[in-house]
């Protein structure tokens, strides 16, 4: 496939989203628009504690509310429904039952105790205030280093402690090192824990057909496939009587990447009911109830020589994994370990992860997922060396980058980068930004007392997942994608994708592909999505795989669709198949583009059947999966600077300038577009975001008014450039962008502060950047101790 | 969240001890609350309408008075439960006879639980400094009170008295 | 249950409702307008906003019975006769949405700013959609649409 | 995000207004533009049993010269405050203060008289209100008082407002030439409530000297307040950079700064005195002219 590149026409062009029409007049349907007739609504009471035992649950003056149809508590659905399915495996994983709805104990504020339905959402909020629940109260793990201790108090009586695994990855090699180290770096870091915050909270509706024996689900999902299995499997019901519908999704971030409570309860309660059910999430609900993201103490050690070469890093993450396991909980720690060393040639790696059970929602995926943590060690790491031999981060950077020729990658981790060019998006950005003069300007400014700071990231991560073997082994499903690719008689083409886009574009990205292989319009194609009854296969949108691997999917299709076009053409055109090409509505004999068929009497007669062509078999469709035998590499370079009120610790930004790469781009404007909202949650993540649990375990950061999602004028004005390194994994050159901003962005940020501050002696200021945090890392720096 | 503070009323030790245990009048100056059942040995129960203006709650709290050193220390225990959240919290009072007034310092930590946390951290401090001010200043009015006087107690009055403590101790007055 | 006339989108709507519905409940839910979506319960992410008599408002934050006798602009009315507003085309030109979840509420608030500032720089619009959160575009996107549909208006006066 | 259920009354008079909240009693509530009403029945930190919407009372809608005075309708909005000719024009002061509220959303329907009634410790007006010794009228079915900006923020969430009485009007001074103010705000970035909000309003005389100074705070402490100790250490002084240094750094004295996690007591303190610091230099520069 790699030696059959495709032909660029509407690829890499800024084409018009085809999604937008419907989004821009408020004609789309996203799962809370949906109305059924005769449709319940449900409403969940959630735990206001963060360990409690649980006592008697009174429902009886809830059920007495008019309007109220149903109120159900665990005792209700034990043995009927759940547990909460997690595919996670990991040699010694400790693996807790997630109840639907709580038994026995809490574990989480905002774990789900008790649900009522009812003919209103209004009435159905009534009676949760008529709902009594005994708690008794206990002592909550919220620490993640304490709760690692003995003697923490304990969410599963059953395990002993709170140690859900515990994965050391030792190397003799990297003791050496160490050993032989001119210097060796340190840092411990805090990976906060992030509310992903999609701005359309989850919901769910199900309606189960009393006749057919079948259930349809809405759900505002990234995986709506693998839901659908997950349901089957939990309900006991063929796959064919089990629908999923992820309708317009307001976008997922990694964390409508799972199976969820509400989605086991809602369809339970309809099939019980008889009638359509509706959730959906309250934005503090979404808060305490739906996955975090990051969630990760890490000690990293470096060992350098001193002319600033990286020899071996070794580091040990504490991840805070929340109360139960959702799909990847366990998983995410993997990531920050295997890419730990950034995109520097680091001989010798080692690490421990320990995943600890806390009194905390769950973490799971959450743009970069993993990948974040690690570049941020990198990256600080890389800064780290530098301001500790005197060297410029830049020079730091280059003397340790793995070099170009050096592709494809053995990484002392196992896994195999598969192309890359770190020096050249690094000049790029370092260019666009003037960084010498930068630098001149920032001695200047330091004369007069201003606290400038340039924040340089080369980040890498990992993408496109991918080999099989790289997912959860009990999810039910591998890394691959599918499409299926059907001309209908009029000529349209409509394209079935496994991928489940939500804000990505793929509508469009993908059209662009078809339009440029079979040589049809845009207006011609239609990509459908995110039903389970249409859409033959699919594993999801996350992890930037879908383009790489749903476009992939959709290339082989189009050959396949192409090879059978050409076939009907060459005895319509009495030319060898090898000979036709496509292109602006027609086949055409190679190299004369006048002796031409237009498509569509290609289309006519593999529908009408009535040219004569000998064993043709009607219809012009194919389907295709693709599997990759290796992940992507993405990288680039971001450079942020900053100003820092030394008075009051704020910080203000100057400039911010990404250099991206992410391989070949379909669509140039789509591609920024990821990368502004990815810098923007990295951004988001350095400087203003944090879940915040107090001692207690209570998210006191836990609505709107605390939780600071960033406005319009917290975010920079981005300055952006690309550099383009295909990859030779794929036909289409593509790797992913989806997370690429996020993941580059946080380091850049922080180093930039660090920058600022480093005059005055500050070395590290955990995320995020809040003022009295700067302003207290300046304060002790003044008095000596940083 | 933690407090701390002290405070001084215009009693002998003696007098502000027998205050302190009296859960009649003690329930008296604690804002918000109605009468307070007695359950067990220094241990009370009742209803407390919690909160200011605008955020104000019902909760079914209770209290229980341990570690009894008359008339110096007592551990004060205090556990709420309402729609809006929970509050759950302990404390001591230590008193020190000063030249006839007592000094009173105390001390405590609560945790604050539910919907009014997850919305309402930027105000629980300052809530908290304003409640302790009011529960100290309707104490003082009772315990300065004239055996039999009955003290009326209210948001307002309390906040002048308040108000006018201050001003005697600007003016060494106090 | 009260009885309220709303104009919406130009059409006059008499419902009889509880006091205590919210504007943008009723929108979606009486009068099946989904296109205003709810996205916070604490008046902050904007993502609710209509205009009401002429002001953009949060309709998470109005009673629809505050709103009787009033008119309301959705986003479903937003369009007149069927050509797109220049701030519908310039999201779309300029690919100021992504999940699509926030843009209605941000195109509605972002038709006030024009209004008020027709000429705005990007500061200026980064700040006055200050009570509208976006979380996948990067506001990047949305700057550029507002700024090509103020263009595109002014060109047209 | 869903309310719990009340009766609903809408009186279109001031009158109407006043007898129904005279009769209604403990179980009713003033609704005015709502924003700071409705969020909290919204997430139930607070029910009502009647909600009297005195959104149709036109009469308390308005923003007018009168004695020499602005005298604004305790139903204007922030925004109306923000952007009317004469507020910008006579009292800046107050019209910056009113357009960094909340957001554009929030100042089209917010009123200063709910505001004020509502008196978060957070909220802008107080700082400015303070700084600008604004008289407030108050009405209840036995009649009508003032009460003095010094006089109205009693403690958190508490007014001088006493069961029955409602906000009429809003009466600050037109600025003469020669004093300079403004307010100057660290917003919190999720909600956008002053972590600190520092109103500084100065008048020099012919020589330059500070005739008189009014800070005042919001957000610091439990209720907006004076610092009177920096307005002291201002008066009658040639006001230099030290001055104004040493000045600011009594804006915290003898009060209670509050902490959240987005600022520690001691860094709210320390902020209030660099805004203080701020916001006096602004003042002083715009009374130079």
């Amino acid at each position: 496939m790699a030696s059959n590149p495709v032909i660029p026409k509407t690829i890499g062009t800024r084409v018009k989203r085809r999604e937008d029409p419907r989004l821009i007049t408020g004609q789309a349907t996203y799962v809370d628009d949906l109305r059924l007739p005769g449709m319940l609504y449900l409403s969940v009471l959630r735990s206001m504690y963060a360990h409690a035992k649980l006592g008697k649950i009174d429902t009886s003056k809830a059920k007495a509310l008019p309007g109220v149809v149903a109120v159900v508590t665990g005792a209700d659905l034990k043995g009927k429904v759940g547990p909460v399915p997690c595919p996670a495996a990991m040699p010694e994983l400790k693996m807790p039952e997630q109840p639907v709805l709580a038994i026995g104990k809490v574990r989480y504020v905002g774990e789900p105790v008790a649900a009522v339905v009812a003919t209103s959402a209004y009435v159905a909020r009534d009676a949760l205030d008529l709902i009594e629940v005994d708690y008794d109260p206990l002592e909550a793990a919220v620490d993640v280093e304490k709760a690692a201790e003995t003697g923490a108090p304990v969410l599963y009586d059953e395990f002993g402690d709170n140690v859900a695994f515990r994965a050391p990855v030792a190397n003799p090699a990297v003791d050496e090192a160490f050993k032989k180290a001119d210097r060796v770096v340190k840092l411990r870091i805090e990976q906060q824990r992030v509310i992903p915050m999609a701005m359309e909270p989850r919901g769910v509706v199900a309606q189960w057909d009393r006749g057919q024996k079948s259930l349809t689900v809405w759900s505002s999902t990234q995986i709506p496939h693998l839901l659908r299995s997950q349901l089957a499997e939990s309900f006991k019901l063929p796959e064919i009587k089990v629908r999923v519908i992820a309708p317009e999704v307001g976008g997922g971030f990694g964390a409508k990447l799972n199976v969820y409570r509400e989605e086991l309860l809602v369809p339970y309660l309809s099939m019980t009911l008889g009638k359509p059910v509706k959730w959906t999430q309250a934005r503090r609900e979404d808060m305490a109830a739906t996955t975090h993201g990051r969630g990760q103490v890490e000690y990293v050690e470096l060992a350098c020589k001193n002319d600033g070469t990286m020899t071996a890093m070794r580091c040990k993450i504490y991840a805070d994994l929340g109360a139960y396991l959702q799909f990847f909980t366990a998983g995410i720690a993997g990531f920050t370990s295997l890419l730990m060393h950034g995109c520097y040639k680091i001989p010798a790696i080692a690490w421990e992860t320990i995943g600890v059970f806390t009194n905390k929602m769950s973490t799971d995926a959450y743009r970069g997922a993993g990948r974040p943590e690690a570049a941020f060690m990198a990256e600080r790491m890389a800064d780290e060396v530098a301001a500790e031999l005197g060297l410029d981060p830049v020079a730091v950077r280059r003397k340790n980058f793995i070099p170009k020729e050096a592709f494809p990658y053995a990484t002392p981790g196992g896994l195999m980068f598969d192309s890359g060019d770190y020096e050249k998006s690094l000049a790029k950005a370092l260019e666009i930004v003037g960084y010498d003069k930068l630098r001149k300007e920032q001695a200047e400014l330091r004369k007069q007392g201003k606290y400038i700071g340039i924040g340089v990231s080369t980040y890498l991560e990992i993408c496109g997942l991918g080999p099989s073997v790289l997912l959860p082994p009990k999810l039910k499903a591998g890394g691959w994608e599918s499409s299926t690719v059907r001309m209908d008689p009029g000529g349209t083409v409509t394209v079935l994708t496994g991928a489940s886009p939500h804000g990505q574009g793929q509508e469009t990205s993908f059209a662009q592909i078809v339009s440029d292989q079979l040589g049809v319009g845009l207006d011609d194609v239609l990509v459908l999505h995110g039903d389970t009854a249409i859409v033959q296969a699919g594993v999801g949108t996350f992890g930037s795989r879908g383009t790489a691997l749903g476009g992939t999917a959709l290339v082989m299709a189009l050959e396949k669709v192409k090879t059978k076009i050409k076939s009907i053409a060459s005895h319509m055109m009495e030319s060898p198949p090898d000979n036709l090409e496509l292109g602006g509505g027609n086949v055409f004999l190679k190299g004369s583009p006048d002796k031409a068929l237009p498509l569509a009497k290609v289309v006519e007669a593999a529908f009408g059947m009535k040219a004569g062509i000998p064993n043709l078999e009607p219809g012009l469709e194919a389907t295709s999966y693709y599997e990759p035998n290796n992940c992507l590499y993405p990288f680039g370079a971001h450079i942020a600077v900053v100003e820092v009120d030394a008075d009051t610790g704020q910080v203000k930004f100057r400039r911010y300038v990404a250099v991206d790469d992410c391989g070949n781009q379909i669509n140039p404007m789509l591609v920024e577009g990821q990368v502004h909202g990815g810098i923007a949650q990295g951004v988001g993540q350095a400087m203003f975001e944090a879940a915040v649990y107090d001692e207690s375990g209570q998210l006191v950061s836990g609505s709107l008014m605390d939780y600071a999602v960033p406005k319009a004028a917290m975010i920079p004005t981005l300055e952006l450039d690309s550099t383009v390194t295909p990859t030779p994994v794929n036909p289409l050159g593509v790797k992913g962008v989806g997370e690429a901003g996020t993941i580059g962005s946080t380091p850049a940020v922080v180093n930039a502060v660090i920058d600022a501050l480093r005059p005055l002696g500050v070395k590290t200021i955990d995320m995020p950047l809040w003022p009295e945090k700067v302003w207290r890392a300046i304060q002790a720096a003044k008095g000596g101790k940083s | 969240m933690k407090v701390a503070g002290t405070y001084t009323i215009a009693a002998p030790r003696e007098q502000v001890w027998r205050f302190l245990i009296d859960p009649e009048r003690l329930a008296h100056c604690i804002p918000g609350a109605g009468k307070l059942e007695k359950i067990g040995e220094n241990e009370y129960a009742g209803e407390i309408n919690v909160g200011l203006a605008a955020v104000k709650g019902l909760y079914n709290g209770k209290v229980k008075l341990e570690d009894l050193q008359p008339p110096k220390h007592y551990r004060i225990v205090v556990d709420g439960k309402g729609k809006q959240g929970f509050i759950k919290g302990s404390g001591t009072m230590d008193l020190e006879e000063q030249e006839g007034k007592t000094l009173i310092r105390y001390a405590g930590d609560a945790q604050i639980g539910g919907p009014l946390a997850s919305v309402g951290q930027r105000m629980i401090d300052g809530a908290a400094k304003t409640m302790i001010t009011q529960f100290f200043t309707a104490m003082e009015a009772e315990v300065t009170a004239a055996p039999g006087e009955v003290v009326r107690q209210g948001i307002f009055l309390n906040l002048w008295r308040y108000f006018l403590k201050r001003l005697r101790e600007l003016f060494g007055l106090g | 249950m009260r009885k309220v006339t709303i104009t919406v989108n130009g059409e006059r709507q008499a419902s009889e409702i509880e006091p205590r519905l919210l504007l943008v409940h009723y929108l979606r839910d009486v009068l099946g307008l989904t296109g205003t979506h709810v996205g916070c319960e604490t008046s902050l992410c904007g993502a609710c906003t209509v205009r009401l008599n002429g002001d953009a408002v949060k309709s998470c934050t109005v009673l629809a019975v505050q709103a009787d006798g009033g008119e309301v602009t959705t986003i479903e009315g937003l369009a007149a006769n069927g050509k797109l507003h220049a701030l519908q085309d310039g999201f779309w030109e300029e690919h100021g949405l992504q999940c699509g979840y926030c843009t209605p509420g941000m195109i509605m608030a972002a038709s006030q700013l024009l209004e008020r500032n027709p000429n705005p720089s990007d500061d200026e619009i980064r700040h006055g959609l200050e009570g509208n959160l976006c979380r996948c575009t990067g506001y990047q996107h949305i700057v550029n649409a507002v700024k090509h549909a103020a263009k595109k208006l002014s060109a047209a006066r | 995000m869903i309310p719990a259920p009340f009766e609903y009354h809408a009186p279109t008079s001031l009158d109407d207004a006043l007898k129904l909240l005279g009769s209604l009693g403990d179980g009713a509530k003033l609704l005015a533009g709502g924003h700071s009403l409705l969020p909290a029945l919204k997430l139930r930190l607070q029910s009502v049993d009647h909600l009297i919407d005195i959104g149709r009372v036109a009469s308390l809608r308005y923003v007018r010269e009168q004695d020499g005075k602005i005298a604004i309708g305790a139903l204007s909005t922030h925004r109306a405050i923000e952007s009317t000719a004469l507020v910008r024009d006579k009292c800046p002061l107050l019209a910056e203060c009113a357009a960094q509220i909340g957001d554009v959303q929030v100042r089209n329907r917010g009123t200063i008289g709910g505001s004020l009634s509502h008196a978060d410790p957070a909220a802008d007006y107080p700082a400015a209100i303070l700084a600008l010794e604004a008289e407030i009228d108050a009405a209840s079915a036995k009649g009508k008082r003032t009460i003095a900006a010094a006089d109205f923020f009693v403690d958190m969430l508490t007014t001088a407002l006493k069961p029955g009485e409602i906000v009429t009007e809003v009466r600050v001074p037109v600025l003469a030439k020669g004093t300079g103010g403004t307010y100057l705000k660290v917003p919190q970035p999720a909600s956008g409530f002053a972590v600190v909000g520092v109103a500084a309003l100065v008048t020099l005389d012919g020589s330059g000297q500070v005739s008189r100074a009014r800070i005042g705070i919001t957000g610091a402490a439990v209720k907006g307040y004076r610092a009177l100790d920096a307005e002291k250490a201002l008066a009658g002084k040639k006001p230099d950079a030290a001055v104004v240094k040493s000045a600011a750094a009594l804006a915290t004295k003898g009060v209670e700064t509050t902490g959240d996690i987005w600022a520690s007591s001691e860094y709210r303190a320390h902020l209030t005195q660099v805004y203080a610091e701020r916001a006096i230099t602004a003042a002083l520069t715009r009374a130079r002219g």
